[in-house]
């Protein structure tokens, strides 16, 4: 039976709190933000109908607070808890709490996301589900020398993952026995810091493969679907940066066969909710289980924008129990979808993150695109938290007309005070191997090594030093007539006022 | 009339400024242009470079001679100076080349995870030096040439703004 | 044979400029802007890859000076004038001066233009198609005595209308004989100087009519589809204010007849390009011919959603000779799209102009919103123009998920500066008969008599009363801080610094 | 601790404003609200109160009591005074109760078409006086009381601001 939802605390910030908010208030659904003292005046808190403070700017103190958070749930008389992504989206013990507390989790059930959650414990499910594998195993961190052993035998390169977690943290490509050892440290040790388990697993590293995924979406009453795949090879530090759906090398044989593999572990792991099934894709278009993330991905614009079909509300709905109201079969993909993630960091110096505070924030518009957005003209962006601050994705009839409209797009957007990414990504989409669809995972390593990327262009610059100079030589004459060091002897005041109207007019202020 | 000379990025723009009506002629390295210019709200102009249209936002660093000018999505940083006043600077000739990058200073702002050398240290071109998180991320620094740690400004848990000094070489 | 268009000179300003040179960009064509004295930095000449200046505010100074834009053309070389909605769109004469001077008119040819805008003609070519007309004749304003003997033969309420030009200016519905001639002339008047021709027809006036439009595509092989209805009832004085499509009163068979009807006339005056057939359609379901727009409409866009066709690049392909890449079976309707138009108007005010200069304008944005906006902040809106700055246009799954889309959206909306629309959008998107799609054009004077809408709800004056007072509490504590004017008689420097910093904490500065 | 007399739309809001840490009380015509404030940007706010979220930005006519206040997308003009003072000018009485309009002011900037009626012309109520164009749509603007015209401001073919003198009554 169904049981409508009718308040939602969203446990999270940035851009996807305001996705959440924004499918709640079409519902009809009251929405509820939490907020760090960082964020006294984010969006999300503005957006939301009610919003409570949760504690200091780190996470852990405020949005990976679980105590706080399911207390603040109770005393504001939430039905439901989204978590986004991030932060507690895949924690087990979260969303147990949730089912203790009689709180609605908004996403899969405890069990699922503990099961899916262990690198070793899902892959040994998508073997017994009849899932392509890569070649691996898990390994002991203190034993080092037997660690090496095992990466010999694999053979490099190799890579080092974190059991737990995903997001690129924890994660290293060993290329040789000389590096193993000290890259093993580092991973382990961000693996603890970011997911509070230190534990690893080794596998073959593929070269030059795909990373191709497929979202599903799974209701209470058996019902399974997947929405088609999702390329998203184009990833630096296996950080995500531009996705898009279709695949430019999918055929609909092979996303039926992904999207069966897919519904196969769903099914094998009772999953309930929407989910991404990861996949390596190698060169002979072999596909490999990777993960799933139990969760809505940054990304699931992209598979919005061709199926027309609200991942968040579809969330929303199966957690209220409701059947799909669509099968396999009612799902069509209509043309091509591209999302650039827009971030806070310096593409120039090696995409180090960049902090202060937004000015001048002009967002795209018009035919066919889309933003998802965190920020406004007067957020500050701070050191505490992921430096993704929008997301722009285009629709297109097909490839050629999304990536044009994403050119058109990046160039109408504007934002001051701090780097960003827009830039890159304007070069990716001039890129001829981007634009011919030829590219895997080490696209960015390979064209921009050492994040050497063109500058501005010579016409540009000598028309930023041709406005330098107007400005200048405006503010001068301004100056002039203001201090009065005209050099006519004297000036009457109505002629200075003429003087002045008639400046107006050229700066064009009317 | 004005005359500045403009440098950004290794070039120079010799630049003759005249007012003609509501327009400008700008002479460009000996190249001539007709600009129209028209502000737009307080920091934004549409500026057109015969018939070319760009949307210009400049900012000025307070009292000196740099700008940071935006032409559409692109920023461009350079400086502008009074065309003579720019001369008598080069005839005086203040020196230009930069010495060798005798620190590291912090590239991020974020917590210093570990420090992986010590005062006094010979360090190799590539070496680990010390561990920053921010945003969640660990960064490695890495000496960029060989030389011998001199001070090491930081220590491990200690939070950092960017351009900090983290550590000076002798 | 098909000739590429490299470079379009846009005839216009404002959004629909804007829209135009958007879609140049994404064809990489190079477009080209013209502007008079009071858009010297509007976003249209700012957008534009060229831009060239063309008189005088008042309009027949500069984009309605066919010698200025002509001339402009040819010096910039431009192959092609788009020229929008209004000013030179459905000027016979204007076409027919580009085709003389081999400048292609993105829009159907002059004979066309003058066939259709010739409201007699149009009805006569409709009669012989065999489209259902209303009952009606032109009668001549001179003759007063004539034309109330028509009028009263016809019955009233009658209308009485323009024969050249459209959008509600120069049109009169008339209830009873008294005051037949005072409208007679204030129509007739109000067309001469909007159309420099007076002349008036005269016909019955439908109870409660809704108004319902066809969008066509013709290319010049003589290929021709629909692309299904507009719903324009929600109408003011004629002028249109929200549309949407599909008609919440539509059926896949009466679409079929009146898209057919539409084909019809389109065949039978040799139409090519993008034009609109609009009809009246009456409370039984019977619908009439009612006038032919030979232009790209201001409410283009709820098509292009439901469609997914670029009508503005479908417009420049027709021109290039292309063929149409898409039969009548091809095109499918997905959906539901709701336009507002957003006017810098004054509802509370019957609607007067409201001019001034933008301030803090900010777009909503996320799933399903599109904005096609020609200001931004720092644009002035004047009295020179008409007061349309923006278009909020929704997609949604169906009626009602857009509509509550578009709610959302409207409430995301912020723009202070000058009084706009966007308030009364909310109200009408709250009205149960809009919701319930059961209204006619008769929908605003029948809800909103005398314009008295709701102001803010009482709770909303609280909130403001508070914010005002806790804002003058921080200034009169931030005053005394800075004077010093603190109870305590000194203050060390320090105290002071630190007080400070607990302000700026305190109000979330950071 | 202030207190303040806030006017609007004819309601009157009795408040009082406590700070409370880094959060206030306010207490409106007797019932008490926890309220957080933080500002984002130059004007603008985020204000809670009891949790529920809004969106504020204020802006000031100038010197005098009067703001306008944007509660999310809703404008609200109010009046604010300390209470005192208010309660000062209430026992002033400074007069209420607006008299009868004696003249017709420009609704819209634009250009007068036609004058319909004379000096010292008696009109009725919704007689047309004048036909004023504005942004191509030509707007007829009628009496709203039987009157007597005294004084006639504007003549045909004058652009008029809004708020420009058109006719007095007597």
């Amino acid at each position: 039976m169904s049981k409508p939802i009718k308040k939602i605390l969203i446990a999270n910030r940035g851009e996807i709190a305001v996705r959440i908010i924004r499918a709640c208030k079409e519902l009809s659904i009251t929405s509820v933000a939490v907020f760090s003292s960082a964020d006294r005046s984010a969006c999300h808190v503005a957006m939301a109908d009610e919003a409570y403070f949760i504690g200091g700017a780190p996470s852990p103190e405020s949005y990976l607070d679980q105590n706080k958070i399911i207390e603040t749930a109770k005393k504001c008389q939430s039905d439901a808890i989204h978590p986004g992504y991030g932060f507690l989206a895949e924690n087990a013990g979260f969303a147990r709490r949730c089912a203790d507390e009689k709180i609605i989790f908004i996403g899969p059930r405890a069990e699922t996301i503990e099961l899916l959650g262990d690198k070793i414990q899902a892959r040994q499910k998508a073997i017994e589900a009849g899932l392509p594998v890569i070649p691996g195993e898990e390994i002991d961190v203190a034993d080092s020398d037997d660690a090496l052993t095992k990466a010999k035998s694999i053979g490099f390169p190799v890579l080092i993952k974190a059991i737990a977690g995903g997001g690129g943290k924890g994660m290293r490509v060993v290329n040789s026995a000389e590096d193993f050892n000290e890259s093993l440290i580092r991973a382990s040790s961000e693996a603890k810091s970011a997911f509070g388990d230190g534990r690893v697993f080794l596998e073959k590293f593929l070269e030059n493969p795909r990373h191709i995924e497929l979202q599903i979406l799974c209701d209470a009453h058996g019902n399974a679907v997947h929405l088609g795949e999702r390329e998203c090879s184009i990833q630096r530090r296996h950080q995500k940066l531009i996705e898009e759906s279709p695949s430019p090398v999918m055929t609909p044989k092979l996303r039926l066969k992904m999207g069966e593999a897919a519904l196969k572990i769903a099914r094998a792991s009772d999953y309930i909710g929407a989910g991404t099934v990861e996949f390596m894709v190698d060169q002979d278009m072999s596909f490999y289980f990777l993960e799933v993330n139990t969760r809505l991905q940054v990304e699931h614009p992209v598979t919005e924008l061709v199926t027309a079909i609200d991942l968040v509300k579809e969330q929303i709905a199966i957690a209220e129990n409701k059947k799909l109201s669509f099968s396999q079969d009612d799902i069509t993909f209509s043309g091509h979808a591209i999302e650039c993630r827009l971030s806070a960091e310096d593409p120039q110096q090696g995409f180090v993150p960049s902090t202060g505070t937004i000015q001048d924030y002009r967002i795209p518009s018009g035919p066919g695109v889309r933003i998802d957005s965190g920020v406004e003209s007067g957020s500050e962006i701070s050191v505490y938290y992921d430096p993704l601050f929008a997301k722009l994705i285009v629709w297109g009839k097909d490839r050629s007309e999304a990536i044009s409209r994403m050119r058109r797009a990046l160039e109408e957007f504007r934002i001051s005070g701090l780097k960003t990414t827009i830039g890159f990504h304007r070069l990716v989409m001039e890129n001829d191997n981007f634009i011919s669809g030829d590219f895997s995972t080490n696209f960015i390593e390979t064209e921009y090594p050492n994040f050497e990327f063109e500058t501005a262009a010579d016409k540009t610059i000598e028309t930023a030093a041709i406005a330098a100079a107007i400005d200048k030589f405006k503010n001068e004459s301004s100056i002039n007539l203001q201090n009065g060091k005209s050099s006519r002897a004297s000036v009457s005041n109505w002629s200075l006022y003429h003087r002045q109207r008639n400046m107006r007019k050229f700066t064009g202020s009317r | 009339m004005a005359h500045y000379l403009v440098r950004s990025n290794g070039k120079e723009f010799d630049i003759v400024i005249e007012k003609s009506g509501d327009s400008f002629h700008a002479v460009v390295n000996g190249r001539k242009y007709f600009v129209q210019s028209a502000s737009c709200g307080r920091s934004k102009s549409v500026m057109l470079i015969d018939g070319s249209s760009h949307e210009i936002s400049i900012k000025t660093n307070g009292y000196d001679n740099s700008r940071l000018v935006t032409v559409g999505p692109v920023e461009v940083e350079l400086e502008i100076d009074n065309f003579r006043l720019a001369q008598l600077k080069k005839a005086a000739g203040n020196g230009s080349g930069k010495a060798a990058s005798k620190e590291i200073k912090a590239p991020m702002p974020g917590l210093i995870l570990e420090v992986k050398v010590s005062s006094g240290e010979k360090v190799e071109p590539g070496q680990l030096i010390l561990v920053i998180e921010a945003m969640k991320m660990e960064n490695a620094v890495k000496s960029s040439a060989a030389a011998v740690v001199k001070n090491i400004a930081v220590s491990k848990g200690q939070s950092v703004e960017k351009g900090d000094l983290l550590i000076e070489f002798e």
